[in-house]
């Protein structure tokens, strides 16, 4: 089943013929994404190379619009490579036009604006943004990532990072856990969908027994997710990991939400929030398989 | 800075004392003596607590003004937090208000709520983080819906909740708006305004403002951007940005007592491998220098710029390159590698690379031919770099 | 049962102090509504006498929030009394505080401030603005209606006048046919409840048998109405009626809603849709009780 | 009037022609004597089709001008939805454009979907309703969510959905904000630019503006509420607020052939009534010569200059006073029928009270002590009272 995308998701590129869209778009299609068209207002009517996956992938039609998209292809998901300034209009265009999912790949968007769409958009399901995207291996892949590193299974990931993802990823796949659906919520501090959100679906979803948790300093997202890991998750087993828990305070690093301001957003307090969840937190992200197998066991 | 902050509340309608921002002791001077009153002279600087550290001046007259203009201007403000200090480059001489009370308000964003967070307190002029450890019922605080905005109703029932006293009750709606406004248009992470003052004549005036800007929207206000550039900006920051790295991309640690000392040069592609390295470095009995996300694309030049700025770090005794290709491919980064430290314009520190996911073998061949012996995990890298850091060969 | 209104109903009222809204509070509570406190910024902690209905009711206490009134006595329902500058304000502390219910008396609330409140509180009903109320009789009435007319009974009211309800309630009255409940749902071109929610509400009301409509001139509300009750109403009968049918185009009677734009809002195209829906619209409304008297014997 | 819709125009950035507001005909010459050009003469009424009127005019230099701006002052344009005429009272110079295409954009409101609603279409310069009825292909629409407000994808989607020509598209979304935040910052009930212009040079420019304000919301914009008195005001709205009545609480109805004609006055309590007043006149046979809803209060002063307001018109031939005593007792009403009436500075005309509701006996016996036999029913009221119109005793 995997959570939010699956083979059958009808997805759009929100800025298609663009450098970044394009080349992502034919990454996206060689993985078997069900690409059915992008959007670039004034290039309405022609069609992009997606590549050779598929005969309709060499031939994508563009469309002025998303309503044009969603009319013409039955569009169901989105994924925006759009500069920051546009971003907050594509998402809210992408609402309008009745899309259920969107991923907001673009990096820089002002926090203001975000609040205002996620406000506002709340019959349609951001990930992002600043995020890599989302993927379930063998179905489908909307967004950025890295394909090889991912192989399907039944280990739900959620993480704040896009390469500490991979890292993560990677060693699961090495260690033969195949994953059911991983999602970059992204590294901003407003972001669409957060660890609860991810945890609530993975918690319905029959396809996933356990699931990884990849938070960071800043923000308290990793808190609410052990609180409710305690709560609602009695029977699959977590286990977290938390990156930058050897920065200092008041230092931004990399993701524009990655930040302790004064005693909030500490590892100190995500670690006993973990603690008191029964969530162990690996030390190293190689930890992470044989943490995993050894809840699996106890679970079994 | 204050000045700069008092500048959008006098846009956005919130009253702030009568005044004027000076850059030399005889324009301070000069005022001071056309305008006959009781004036503060406030050291327009970055850091918190000046008053402790003698920034903040009185004086009834131009004779008394000069001396202490003379003696803030050029001085370097210091204190705990900011062991380094800052050079005091400006004045706001402002009007010296009777205070009848004090009170807080500030508007910033909630992350989790996903909304801004009006927060008021009674108890102006003081630390709020610790007026909320110890007289938790002098604070209120409102989540404002951004579909909504900011309603007169919100400030009506901060004031009671907050028990403002009656003085406040009137002005503190249009208040509460302009900060709204201000939190907004400017697109703030964070405004806040400490002391409200509550005169003796009964103005309401914001005595001290505190503007923190989001870096995503400031392209939507050019005029705030030369301002930011205006204060002694974060050097990492500014280093950053000089060789075409997000802002945020680049920070140096300072030395902490009771760890490792920062020895070791980090760079990574994405911030939280980024993140991880450090963590990965510390672990191993490390300590890294610096966190540096080098992006997605890792050309050459940027692999070149970013090593030259790590290793300008005098501390840094070795450098560890974390890459995990991605979207980028492991041959790519391998020759941009190669490329960056082939010149003698680069201060050579004993290196590990870590490379691995996508075209990782193509990758490490490439470098292995131009000497370079990659490790396989991140583990495995940090370890090796703390021993050379430490003196093994 | 009635619809939105009964004797377990909390109320309070938002500008209590005020000559009006303390008229009518006595008023209120002398026909048995359940009013338990009112709202005056700055006169918290004060009391005021809202007559002798019962010992409480001669000592209402006053807040100076909707949320301390709410926290204090568990309102559901909230009546107001201030002027137009103000009145968005109030609805939205109302909403704020949970409020189930708003009913908005003032007149001359800008039509832009109600846009964005009907947009935005829609956790809340809203009836009005520059309305008279609503009453279930016998139970409770919160409004400014005249509460002689009205008699408890099975027959549910909707009214875009006051006046004219009066009128048409009076004559059901004489005609010993009682109603239920009587919505006026306000004269404004943007009002929070229309015919259409009061009409779904009767549906599910089994202690209504019979609905009676009283629109007038303006707007396409009587219309919605009508198409509504052919679609969903086949087993409650309706009669209409419509104010202002000889009004020339272009005038703007009393009500701001009240008006013919060019070939919209005419009570000919009203008539059309009622008769399309098989509903008979009465000429004079003192057709109504026979009208209703002879369908109900016809659905009898 | 056009000239004040424009500024509002330039207020929130919408481009308009270049010109000038002339009150006199020799402002309007040394205008274009000033600026060398091809100038349009456009006459400030408030009518619609004054053009067909004769009200738009053209001159390329001074000369041409003056006998244009001679005429074109103090002339009275009719057609036949005016059939009385507006005087020219000032006139809009503007520079004459070079149209490449003509389109049509407005926002109003859409009371049934209670959102605001953008309408666009490729037929400029034509009645949009017309163009609804012919060319639907050639119109769209979109809702604007109050929560959300104007997005710039709205624009696009419009324009393309509307096939305007790509030479809009660029500045299409910027016009449709500035006219969003007019609506809304305004309180408008409509904002309208029909034609847009593209011009042969590429530009977008509103060449005519249209701007139906609310009421309502008139008291946050003081300096609007200026304008609005600056036209012919309706006179009918103008003699209500005069005597203490909201402005569309009287209204006066013109003879039409095939009805009967309006001999009777009314005077009601509450819109709903006072409609319902009307209505049964015309249904008992007569023709109700205005309508006037006197509100909830009723005091003796306000019925009396209603009455006085409504007997103005020399048409009415009998007065139907009819009052539905609720929160207003009958008995207080009554006494201010009785009061109102006593003097001799009233027009005489039969007259017909109705009283019923609260308190009705009381009334009723304070009515008839002084001579006015009151009736039960309003058909009762509307059959008396158009028979008294028609020479009953």
């Amino acid at each position: 089943m995997a959570i939010f995308l699956d083979k059958n998701s009808k997805v759009i590129v929100q800025g298609i013929t663009g450098r970044e869209g394009l080349f992502h778009t034919q990454r996206m299609l060689a993985y078997g994404t069900n690409i059915v068209g992008g959007v670039t207002p004034g290039k309405g009517g022609t069609h992009v190379d997606g590549g050779s996956a598929s005969a309709a992938a060499s031939n994508l039609p563009v469309f002025n619009t998303v309503k044009d998209a969603v009319d013409a292809t039955g569009a169901t998901h989105t994924i925006i490579f759009v500069p920051p300034p546009f971003a907050a209009d594509a998402l809210y265009e992408a609402h309008d036009a009745g899309i259920g999912l969107a991923v907001a790949i673009t990096e820089g968007i002002p926090a203001h604006d975000m609040l205002k769409v996620v406000a506002t958009t709340k019959s349609m399901r951001i990930i992002g943004p600043n995020c890599p995207g989302l993927v379930s291996p063998g179905k489908a892949l909307v967004g950025i990532m890295p394909s090889g590193v991912f192989a399907s299974g039944r280990i739900g990931m959620i993480s704040r990072s896009g390469t500490l993802t991979y890292e993560i990823v990677d060693m699961l796949t090495r260690a033969g856990l195949g994953q059911s659906t991983c999602v970059g919520i992204g590294g901003d501090p407003i972001i669409g969908t957060t660890f609860v959100d991810c945890l609530e679906a993975f918690a319905n979803d029959p396809e996933t027994d356990a699931i990884v948790v990849c938070g960071e300093i800043g923000g308290s997202d990793e808190e609410d997710a052990a609180a409710f890991i305690k709560a609602h998750l009695p029977n699959k087993p977590c286990v977290a990991f938390i990156g930058g828990r050897s920065a200092p305070k008041g230092k931004r690093l990399g993701h524009a939400g990655a930040i302790i301001s004064g005693n909030f957003g500490t590892p100190e307090s995500k670690l006993a929030a973990f603690a008191a969840a029964g969530v162990p937190v690996a030390d190293r992200p190689s930890e992470i398989p044989d943490l995993l197998m050894s809840r699996l066991a106890m679970h079994a | 800075m204050e000045y700069q902050g008092k500048e959008l509340f006098r846009r956005v309608g919130i009253p702030t004392p009568r005044g004027v921002h000076a850059t030399s002791a005889a324009d301070t001077v000069a005022f001071v003596a056309a305008n006959p009153g009781s004036w503060v002279l406030k050291s327009q600087v970055m850091m918190g607590g000046r008053g402790k550290a003698g920034g903040i001046k009185f004086a009834d007259d131009a004779a008394a003004a000069k001396p202490l203009a003379d003696e803030l201007f050029g001085k370097v403000l210091k204190n705990e937090q900011n062991p380094d200090g800052e050079e005091v480059r400006s004045l706001l001489v402002e009007e010296k208000v009777q205070i009848a009370s004090e009170a807080y308000a500030s508007i910033t964003i909630d992350r989790a709520a996903k909304k801004p967070v009006i927060i008021v307190s009674s108890q102006g002029g003081m630390d709020v983080e610790e007026v909320a450890e110890h007289h938790p019922e002098a604070i209120s605080k409102f989540w404002i819906d951004p579909a909504i905005g900011f309603q007169p109703f919100e400030a009506r029932q901060l004031a009671f909740a907050a028990k403002l006293p009656v003085g406040y009750h009137k002005a503190f709606p249009k208040i509460l708006a302009g900060l709204y406004q201000m939190f907004m248009e400017y697109g703030a992470n964070l405004v806040e305004i400490n002391p409200l003052v509550l005169t003796a004549s009964g103005d309401v005036i914001a005595s001290d403002a505190k503007v923190e800007l989001d870096d995503n929207g400031i392209y939507k206000h050019p005029d705030l951007n030369a301002w930011r550039n205006d204060g002694p900006a974060d050097e990492d920051q500014a280093a950053a940005v000089a060789i075409g790295l997000g802002m945020s991309n680049y920070a140096k640690f300072a030395d902490e007592s009771g760890e490792a000392p920062k020895t070791i040069g980090t760079i990574a592609n994405g911030a939280g491998l980024g993140m991880g390295t450090m963590d990965a470095i510390k672990s191993a009995g490390g300590g890294a220098a610096n966190f540096l996300d080098i992006g997605g694309g890792a050309q050459a030049e940027l692999v070149k710029n970013s090593y030259n700025l790590v290793t300008s770090d005098p501390r840094v005794k070795a450098m560890f390159i974390n890459i995990f290709g991605g979207i980028t491919r492991g041959d790519q980064v391998a020759l941009g590698i190669v490329e960056a430290l082939k010149g003698d314009d680069v201060r050579k520190v004993p290196l590990v690379i870590r490379l691995t996911g996508t075209n990782a073998e193509e990758g490490r061949k490439i470098l292995a031919e131009a000497g370079f012996f990659p490790v396989e995990t991140m583990n495995e890298g940090a370890a090796k770099a703390v021993a050379l850091a430490n003196g093994a060969k």
